[in-house]
């Protein structure tokens, strides 16, 4: 079974190719006239569904392995060396990339498939399919690269990926502008990125520069180079899973088609940044001041969204902020160290988020692309369907036991609690409250009470079957994939963080289970809680209140758009424009044509000692005869 | 014999000036043919030099009229410099005289007459020689200066020119006076004698060497000596400015070389002297240059500025064993640069010269390019541009500096020749990106032109495969 | 004994320079010229009694010849001026300036 | 037979050109001889590329006298260093006499001579030699942007001439100044590069002479704040022009420092190293922000070059292998990204008979295939992995943070600075909506397409596969760092002895 290695190296290879294909094809036709969609749909699958088998294969045979060698490394090529740098373009399978490889490819090629009919009609049907399939090999080169470098290589490919799907209608400025929003703040973040790639291999590079070279040499790090990689990484991580301050892309990066809202930024790309914490886990153990840090911006991200969340009227800006805030959650289950925790939440949060958004997505499909909630209500008699795997979604978000979130969600709360760190504990289950509470504004509003538009109401209808099969499948995954990883507590084995044992560094502290009973309990109390809330408040049909106050601050975001844009944006355009105007003009030049201008005056002087008069020119020489004779009598004796 | 040996090309010159006098009585004789003979004579004296100067060893005939005289490789080369430039300006003048006509053939005598004293001076080997070499020359420049009697600018130019070369040469005799006083003999070999004898600066010895400085100055037009050199040169016609720009100085530079190398210690006593001469010049020449928009008063400037450059040099050389092949390449590659220069004017200067302004010759490049890229060239080449002469010129003079420790010198003159970049390029400038305003036609011979191009040729040879001497 | 030819021959010279730099007249200009080459001839005289040679002497002749040529040319300079202008005045003759 | 073959590349261009220039022939002609010359050139870069070894020492070396009593030499040869720069001198040209049609044959003729001269700059292995073709190197460009350039190009053009020119006239000083230290040294003249970087120059006169090679180099690099005649020379010049300053001769200013200043004057450059850098970066920090608000095209690439051009540099000042050779790959990758980006916008510029950004937008829809190039080369210039941008600003990053953490952070900013100024342009151009101007955009011909694939396809297989390259140029890097820091180490103690000679030197 040796030569399944280097199967790895076809699984992101697969989907780019596709993405070179669909993207030849599309720039060679779409001026003239297109492809069929079924031919763009049919080679925009065959890549993601391929890679999903390779997945799984290399998966099944990784599971085969003893635990203390579950790691297959298919070193492809040289990249670059230099000096003591030397960089492979290598892929490693290990129990984490291994799981995250299944569901990143399963998820894939569900979205895949649900887009066929989502973007049904659309005249850039191809360059669409071109880009996703782009996007997932990127991402699997993320997920499967063997060291930091090559892992850059897919986390920039999935920055690109991820402007061009939200520009894609590019013809409104709008979309472009978010686009541009996500690429900078995404190069921000990069930014630390590669810092902290740099200072990791300047202390302990020189040893080979992929995980497991550098996890055998992290115990040379001095603290103060170890946090301070950490924390250049995170603020990769940040920019990537839109956490504090770099969260600001992530609402406006709905401007995307759906699908992609749902694929990119809510299951996968959104969490490479959890992905990267994680694959850094020797570190973050290692330097625990570094991670408490990564857990404190966490659960604040996690509290200030969830705050957001519950004043939007935006379907789709709704589920962005929930998502922000399930971030938040995993950051805060990775920075206490519960790693395994986190990546389990990540993989619960990818189905019910993408069945949420994909929901959202033929409820807005329906009503031709109405997004606000204002406007919808009653629909569950339309499109039943889509309501029932919504409200599975829902309550998964929400963390309603027995769905997924529940279990994943609880499990960083214990872990945070179990560790110390309390005062995140308490947050985590305050903003649980406040998730359950606009998850459930968000239900009511659209499918409860009476439709507030009436004849968009009348238009509306169930989505076609392409679109709710992967609707169905994703819910059952939602309701079920909790089991994946059941707390002993009840009776379960933590199958997930077991199998994730190897590649993470964590250490499960032991509490009796009477603590995790009595947090588990507070957790559903407080789920409870926000969701009767919301069923006062929405579920006879509400209408749309006039927001003041903290309310109105809240819907507004605190103004930190604002505030970023007038803090950062404009003075730096400020700053360009004063540079061009006027100082490259009027100042960095000045001193040449300074020069220049005393040039030309003192010739035109000169000019002017040129009189004409031989007398005067005697006269010069002899004055000049006596200024040297002046200067003999000095210099000489 | 040896005396006969080494005066030969300057017997031969002087021949053939005696020989055109004489032929000037037949009126039938085209003054064309005056130029074309004084050509033969040029090439033939050219040759001679050559051939004698072929010799391996420094100085070759040191005792002629024992002491007076004496031929040293560089004394050739400069004498080289100076047949050459009476060729190429005949060249010129022949077209040039073909439009413009008030030439007779005393011209051309005069100026071989003049030739002879140029020559004779970069041999001469004591100071009353000097002094009498140095006004044979000057005599003639005086009369080719002013030789349009009709045009008032160059009978000014020709008093300007006259008044003050003549004060000039009262100091230069006084200079003699002091030293004859001071050494006991104006003789350069006695005096260097002298110097070595008693180090101690001896007072008549300064004064008169600084006395005869100062008519150098003049001659070369050091500032603040210059002022007449723009008149002069903008007053005389276009052939014997280039004449005078080019051998004049070869000859009188070929002197004060000779001079100020008589001895280690004398040169050692005028380097800070002369450094400050050499920044003044090259300074003000630039900032005359840059004020002007007559062309001809430009060149003047600008070689205001090359007389700097070498001074530069003779700071630098080195008096023990002087060979002076750094002034001797600089003089040859400014001479070729010049020389193209006011060849292509007198040709394309037309009648009355009446394109002399940097306007006038706006758009050349489109009418006539061969002509606006030879000047191109040529002005590149004084510039010191690579791969033209003036560039290794230039190099050599920087090396030299350097080598003598005159780090500041050779950075001053780099400077001065960043200015000079200015009104040289200018030129470029208006030649190439204006449109013609006129057709440029020009009558008369095609030698100037001829010889513009062969100078072409050679701006690159001596440019490329640097002859040092 | 020396000193006293050679103050006179500088005083001469100065005054031949103040000529040369004050006068307006061409005529006046040229005799001051004259008169500093004769103050370097009268140098040349006393020098070589000092010296008891005679080369001084010769040297003092040649210069005169020399300069009795320049003197020649001066003159017909002089001539051609009048006849451009019809006056002697130096200041007269400054087309050439700038 | 290849022996030869830096001697053929370099007088092949500058006879041809020349012979353009002087006999009259028509344009076209003119565009064909100088197509067939530089596809030639190309094949014999190839050529050598292949043939290279990369162990460090000169290659095609070539050397006979040129005139002895200096030491001067006509002394060629290839290196690591000067490889990937030859590179970029040798196989894009033949784009541009591809792609533009309109020019006359003095036009043609001078881009020729340009060629040869660069390619004779690089490959100089002797001081004076190099010289000599880096002041040639300018007269072509002088020409070209004053003959053929825009509406304000006199002023353009006598910038960047008098600039230049300072710059090198300094440079010759100092050159000499070198030259003769080795006599007094070693008691014999020579220019040869490889012989003189036995020197150690420091302190006294030493300091200035490095001083004026580098403002030399820094005119023409540019290196902040000696950057200002660069925006109007590009903007002016005519796009081919723009092409050949901005992807090969400023390459050829870095070049120079690594070539000629770092050996010579370890002591002085390493005291320097830290000023220098921050020029660089500051430079990249200023152009990049100026770049952001120009309404001009064309001029924003010309800012956006300045930007780059000094993290370029940066590369050289930070002394370490991975800095250097990040460099002298980025040298390469950002000519093929500027180039190509400077000719599209040649190609809007023909096309739509402007340049102004905000009269254009929605491109991509008309011109699928030109906005996929333009998107590589675009995405290649702000360093994405996977172009060959990315190698070469990584490793000048991960470099620098070695040699200062603070440069480093600064540098990186390189990472959002150009994707604010690219992507906004992009925005403005290519995507929004199409206006009537842009509506009857023509997408790429066939032809163009075909001279312009095989550069796109380069600056993806550099990004993809750029061992290849680099492991003919590092050898070099690393010898030459290696022997920087012996030199430095080893004279940082005494500098105080090398001071004292200078002033007995020049005494």
């Amino acid at each position: 079974m040796e030569h399944t290695a280097n199967y790895i190296g076809l699984i992101p290879l697969l989907p780019l190719v596709g993405a070179v294909v669909i993207g030849l094809m599309h720039m060679f036709t779409c001026t003239g006239k297109a492809f069929s969609e079924k031919l763009y749909g049919a080679l925009a699958c065959v890549g993601p569904v391929l890679s999903f088998f390779l997945a799984l294969v290399v998966f099944f045979h990784l599971r085969d392995l003893p635990v203390d060698q579950r790691h297959l490394t298919h070193n492809v090529f040289t990249w670059f060396a230099v000096g003591d740098l030397k960089v492979d373009m290598a892929f490693l399978v290990d129990p984490l990339s291994g799981l995250y490889l299944l569901f990143v490819t399963f998820i894939g090629s569900l979205i895949h498939i649900y887009s066929i009919g989502y973007m049904a009609g659309d005249e850039n049907f191809g360059k669409f399919f071109c880009y996703l399939n782009l996007f997932l090999g990127s991402m699997l080169i993320l997920v499967l690269g063997s060291g930091p470098v090559v892992m850059f290589v897919g986390w920039e490919g999935v920055g690109l990926c991820s402007y061009l799907l939200i520009s894609f209608f590019a013809t409104d400025t709008e979309n472009v502008l978010a686009g541009n929003k996500a690429f900078i703040v995404n190069r921000i973040g990069d930014l630390g990125f590669v810092l902290g790639m740099s200072v990791l291999f300047w202390a302990i590079g020189s040893g080979g520069f992929d995980y497991l070279s550098l996890k055998a040499n992290t115990h040379l790090l001095t603290p103060g180079v170890g946090i301070a990689v950490c924390l250049l990484l995170f603020i990769g991580a940040c920019g990537k899973s839109a956490q504090i301050p770099l969260y600001v892309w992530l609402p406006d990066a709905m401007a995307g088609p759906t699908p992609v809202s749902a694929l990119i930024h809510a299951a996968t790309m959104v969490t490479a940044g959890v992905y990267m914490v994680a694959r850094f886990s020797f570190m973050y153990a290692h330097f625990t001041t570094a991670g408490t840090i990564v857990a404190w911006v966490g659960i604040l991200t996690a509290l200030l969204s969830a705050i957001y969340g519950m004043f939007q009227s935006d379907i789709k800006k709704i589920l962005a902020y929930s998502t922000v805030s399930q971030l938040g959650y995993m950051f805060a289950g990775v920075g206490v160290a519960a790693y395994s925790a986190g990546i389990f939440h990540v993989f619960t949060h990818a189905f019910f988020k993408a069945l949420l958004f994909l929901g959202a997505g033929s409820v807005i499909y329906a009503l031709h692309h109405q997004q606000d909630v204002w406007q919808m209500g009653g629909l569950k008699n339309k499109m039943p369907r889509t309501y029932m795997t919504m409200l599975i979604g829902a309550l998964a978000l929400a963390g309603f036991p027995p769905f997924s979130g529940f279990f994943s969600k609880d499990e960083i709360l214990f872990m945070a609690l179990a560790n110390g760190h309390t005062g995140i504990w308490l947050i985590g289950v305050l903003v649980a409250a406040m998730t359950a509470y606009y998850t459930f504004r968000l239900i009511f509003l659209v499918f409860h009470g009476t439709p507030r538009n009436q004849e968009a109401y009348d238009h509306a209808h169930e989505a076609p079957a392409v679109m709710t099969v992967p609707l169905i499948v994703l819910a059952a995954g939602a309701a079920l994939a909790g089991v994946l990883n059941l707390p002993a507590l009840f009776g379960g084995n933590m199958v997930v963080s077991t199998w994730l044992e190897p590649s993470l560094t964590e250490h499960h502290p032991h509490m009796s289970h009477g603590v995790e009973i009595l947090a588990m309990l507070a957790s559903v109390v407080a789920v409870v809680i926000g969701i009767t809330i919301a069923y006062k408040k929405f579920g006879q049909g509400a209408e749309e209140p006039e927001f003041t106050g903290f309310a109105k601050l809240g819907y507004h975001k605190f103004y930190v758009d604002e505030i970023y844009n007038a803090v950062f944006v404009q003075p730096f355009k400020g700053i360009g424009s004063v540079i061009s105007r006027f100082l490259e003009p009027n100042v960095t030049d000045s001193f040449v044509k300074f020069a220049t201008w005393i040039y030309r005056k003192a010739g035109t002087s000169f000019k002017a000692l040129q009189v004409g008069y031989v007398r005067v020119y005697a006269l010069y020489m002899v004055i000049g005869l006596s200024l040297m004779s002046l200067f003999l009598s000095q210099s000489i004796n | 014999m040896q005396d006969f040996v080494s005066l030969l090309p300057l017997i031969v010159v002087g021949a053939g000036a005696i020989l055109l006098m004489l032929l000037a009585a037949f009126e039938k004789l085209e003054v064309e043919t005056g130029a074309l003979i004084s050509m033969v004579f040029y090439g033939a004296a050219f040759f001679i030099q050559l051939v004698v100067g072929g010799g391996p060893q420094d100085v070759i005939f040191d005792k002629i009229f024992n002491g007076m005289l004496a031929t040293s490789n560089f004394s050739m080369a400069a004498g080289l410099v100076i047949f050459g430039c009476g060729f190429f300006t005949s060249m010129s003048c022949h077209s040039y005289f073909g439009v413009n006509k008030f030439c007779t053939l005393d011209f051309y005598a005069i100026k071989m007459f003049s030739v002879c004293g140029m020559v004779l001076l970069t041999m001469a080997q004591e100071l009353v020689t000097a002094f009498i070499a140095l006004e044979i020359m000057s005599l003639g420049i005086y009369i080719l200066v002013g030789y349009d009697r009709t045009r008032l600018t160059a009978t000014e130019a020709i008093l300007k020119y006259l008044m003050l070369g003549a004060f000039a040469g009262a100091f230069f005799t006084m200079g003699a006076a002091l030293i004859y006083g001071g050494a006991g003999s104006t003789k350069f070999v006695a005096i260097s004698q002298f110097i070595a004898a008693n180090p101690a600066g001896q007072p008549l010895l300064i004064g008169g060497a600084f006395f005869i400085f100062i008519a150098i100055f003049f001659k070369i037009a050091a500032f603040p000596f210059h002022a007449w050199v723009v008149d002069v040169y903008d007053g005389a016609s276009a052939p014997v400015t280039g004449f005078m720009a080019t051998a004049l100085k070869a000859a009188v530079f070929a002197l004060f070389a000779n001079f100020i190398a008589l001895s280690s210690g004398f040169h050692g006593q005028w380097i800070d002297f002369l450094f400050w001469v050499a920044v003044l010049t090259m300074f003000g020449g630039n900032l005359v240059a840059i004020g002007q928009s007559n062309i001809k008063r430009m060149l003047a400037a600008s070689g205001i500025v090359h007389s700097g450059y070498l001074l530069i040099a003779l700071v630098a050389i080195n008096a023990e064993q002087f060979t002076g092949s750094v002034i001797g390449y600089y003089l040859a590659a400014y001479a070729v640069g010049t020389l193209g220069m006011f060849a292509a004017m007198s040709y394309l200067g037309g009648s009355g010269e009446k394109r002399v302004n940097f306007d006038d010759f706006k758009g050349l490049a489109k009418v006539r390019p061969y002509s606006a890229a030879a000047i191109t060239v040529f002005l590149l080449s004084m510039a010191g541009i690579p791969p033209t002469a003036g560039f290794m010129g230039k190099f050599y003079i920087i090396t030299s500096a350097i080598s003598a420790g005159q780090m500041a010198l050779a950075v001053l003159g780099v400077v001065s020749s960043i200015l000079s970049m200015w009104y040289y390029l200018r030129l470029v400038i208006s030649m190439y990106f204006h449109d013609a305003s006129e057709s440029f036609e020009t009558q008369g011979a095609p030698l100037a032109t001829i010889s513009t191009f062969v100078l072409v040729v050679f701006v690159f040879a001596i440019g490329l495969y640097p002859i040092v001497i | 004994m020396i000193q006293d030819y050679l103050i006179l021959s500088i005083i001469l010279f100065c005054l031949g320079i103040l000529g040369v730099i004050t006068r307006r007249n061409v005529f006046t200009v040229f005799m001051s010229i004259e008169l500093m080459l004769n103050a370097a001839n009268l140098a040349f005289i006393a020098f070589s009694r000092l010296h008891e040679s005679m080369d001084g002497h010769v040297l003092a002749m040649m210069i005169m010849a020399v300069a009795a040529a320049e003197a020649a040319l001066a003159l017909a300079v002089v001539i051609l001026l009048h006849k451009h202008k019809g006056k002697l005045d130096t200041n007269v003759f400054s087309l050439l300036r700038g | 037979m290849f022996e030869y073959a830096l001697s053929v590349m370099i007088f092949l261009p500058i006879l041809a050109g020349l012979a353009l220039v002087l006999f009259p022939l028509r344009g076209q002609v003119a565009r064909t001889v100088g197509l067939i010359v530089s596809i030639v050139i190309l094949f014999m870069g190839i050529e050598m590329f292949i043939g290279f070894t990369g162990t460090s020492g000169m290659e095609y070396v070539q050397n006979t006298p040129w005139i002895e009593s200096l030491g001067i030499n006509y002394a060629l040869g290839v290196d690591g260093i000067s490889l990937l720069v030859l590179m970029a001198a040798a196989i894009l040209y033949p784009l541009v006499f591809f792609v533009f049609d309109t020019r006359t044959k003095g036009f043609y003729g001078n881009l020729l001579i340009a060629q040869g001269a660069m390619i004779g700059a690089i490959c100089a292995t002797d001081m004076v030699l190099f010289y000599v073709f880096w002041e040639i190197m300018l007269l072509p460009i002088f020409f070209m942007i004053g003959l053929y350039g825009g509406a304000n190009r006199l002023a353009a053009t006598l910038k960047i001439t008098i600039y230049t020119i300072a710059g090198s006239l300094l440079m010759l000083a100092a050159l000499v100044y070198v030259g003769v230290s080795y006599h007094q040294q070693f008691g014999k003249w020579t220019f040869d590069i490889v012989q003189l970087s036995a020197l150690d120059l420091g302190g006294g006169y030493a300091v200035l002479a490095f001083i004026m090679f580098m403002i030399a180099f820094a005119i023409k690099t540019p290196l902040f704040p000696f950057h200002t005649w660069l925006p109007d020379a590009y903007t002016e010049a005519p796009t081919s022009a723009t092409f050949v300053l901005s992807a090969i001769m400023a390459k050829i200013g870095v070049y120079g420092i690594i070539r000629f200043v770092v050996p010579v004057f370890e002591i002085e450059f390493a005291r320097f190293a830290m000023l220098l850098s921050l020029a660089g970066v500051v430079g990249m920090i200023y152009c990049g922000i100026a770049a952001i608000s120009q309404k001009d095209m064309k001029r924003l690439m010309a800012f956006s070059s300045a930007s780059h051009m000094g993290i370029i540099a940066l590369g050289v000042f930070c002394m370490n292998v991975q800095a250097l050779t990040g460099t002298l790959f980025q040298i390469a990758a950002h000519a093929t990204s500027t180039g190509v980006l400077f000719l599209f916008v040649g190609l809007l510029e023909q096309r739509m008979k402007s340049r102004e950004i905000g009269d254009l937008g929605g491109i991509a829809y008309r011109a699928p295939i030109f906005a996929t190039f333009f998107a590589i080369a675009m995405l290649a210039s702000v360093g994405l992995p996977g172009t060959n941008g990315f190698i070469g600003e990584f490793l000048i990053i991960l470099g620098a943070l070695k040699f200062s953490p603070f440069i480093a952070v600064l540098a990186g900013t390189t990472l959002i600075i150009g994707v604010c100024y690219m992507l906004w342009m992009f925005q403005r151009v290519f995507f929004e909506k199409t206006n009537e101007k842009t509506a009857e955009f023509q997408d790429l011909t066939a032809k163009e397409m075909l001279s312009f694939l095989p550069v796109i396809l380069l600056i993806l297989a550099m990004g993809i596969f750029p061992q290849a390259f680099i492991k003919k140029i590092e050898p070099a890097a690393s010898q030459q760092v290696a022997k920087l820091f012996a030199m430095s180490q080893a004279q940082v103690a005494d500098t105080a002895v090398p001071v004292s000679d200078q002033n007995n030197h020049k005494n």
